[in-house]
């Protein structure tokens, strides 16, 4: 298993009711089935899953990325700084 | 990094920020301009849903939001290489009504040569890319800020 | 006066520049943004004669540069209506190396309704019609610099 | 006659070799009549006829205007601030 350690920002954040988490993936697993996971984990995610974006390691993620060994993720919102 | 002498600086503080210290920082010998935009708490809103605010709750992922600064920052020199030293800020926390939250500031030579086009490219790929958040506080509750860029994959 | 309300701050002094305290006086509950430009002494200038500078020394006639910075301000606000609050400063005396000489800020609800433009426009208007001048003094004597442009009468 | 206040700034002011002069001025005098005086007087001027700017109580004049009685006059080369 590959543990990675999950970030959560702003809504996200709320919605899961932890800034951090850690989880053990399958190998070869997919940001799109992390996410997936998520939601099923954690229900109010689902109104959020057209817009969540991820990040892997600090750079912007597609869904179809593979999660490579003990990643940094991070989902949130789109930003909203300045 | 092409640039290796030219200052670059990107923070994310919960500290008051200081223009003018700032702007000394990035300022060379050969600077002889600097454009500096700064976003403030606004306090009364007219334009789309009018509302008041009480204060910004600002939260960031610190050391993603530095290096998108960086590259934000990369952006620019690419796009303006007349640009001397470039300064992007966030101030995070709890902001109070005509605090200023973000600082964008890039010197130069001389006026004419992009630093204003590039303070103003600076503030809105901050807002495209970097990731921070702010929730508005006032009378009615409070609510969390959703933009509406969505960044590609590696940007 | 159309805007009584909103502030214009037009000054000339030999005080250090204080870009965080103008920028304060000149934020109302509805500012959300600002651009400042400042000029900078600038040490060493490599386009057209290239040359080194040690200092400036800048001279005004000060009550017709403040009659006329107001007058920019004013030109300011006809063009972007929604500029909110303007600060127009022009240092004086023997100004070092690195040291900010004038400050151009405009406040404004957003970024996206002229503020950065104004704030060029008022650099680009005090650089003609201010009446201020400056002499260069530099490792090979002194020079007063003159501008180029001619006001019209009334002007 | 018409005793102006006569006010120099910059290159002018050292050419004049002084900050401030007053002089008395036929009635009707315009700033082209004044100019040639000064010229006149001190010689070190000419070269800078062509760029002379003028102002009257703190407004840009042209060649042609009437000095008001009790004026603030100044001379000065094209602005350089900022």
């Amino acid at each position: 298993m590959n543990r990675v350690k999950i970030l959560l920002f702003a809504t996200l954040r709320d919605y899961v009711g932890a800034r951090a988490l850690e989880l053990d993936l399958p190998p070869g697993a997919t940001i799109a089935a992390l996410e997936d996971l998520l939601i099923a984990r954690y229900p109010r995610l689902e109104k959020v899953r057209g817009s969540m974006m991820a990040a892997v390691n600090r750079q912007y993620a597609a869904d179809e990325q593979i999660i490579p060994e003990n990643a940094e993720i991070a989902f949130f919102p789109p930003v909203s700084g300045g | 990094m092409q640039t290796p002498n030219l200052p670059t600086i990107v923070l994310i503080t919960e500290e008051t920020l200081d223009i003018d210290s700032l702007l000394a920082r990035i300022t060379l010998p050969s600077t002889g301009a600097s454009v500096v935009f700064t976003g403030v708490v606004r306090g009364v809103t007219s334009r789309g849903r009018p509302r008041q605010t009480t204060r910004l709750e600002y939260e960031a992922y610190p050391p993603m939001a530095e290096e998108k600064m960086r590259q934000v920052a990369e952006e620019i020199r690419r796009k303006w290489p007349s640009v001397e030293g470039i300064a992007i800020v966030q101030r995070v926390g709890n902001l109070e009504v005509g605090a200023p939250t973000t600082v964008i500031a890039c010197t130069a030579a001389h006026r004419d040569t992009g630093v204003f086009e590039a303070a103003r490219y600076g503030i809105d790929r901050l807002k495209e890319i970097v990731p921070v958040w702010k929730k508005e506080i006032g009378p009615g509750g409070e609510e969390w800020v959703e933009g509406l860029y969505h960044p590609e994959p590696g940007e």
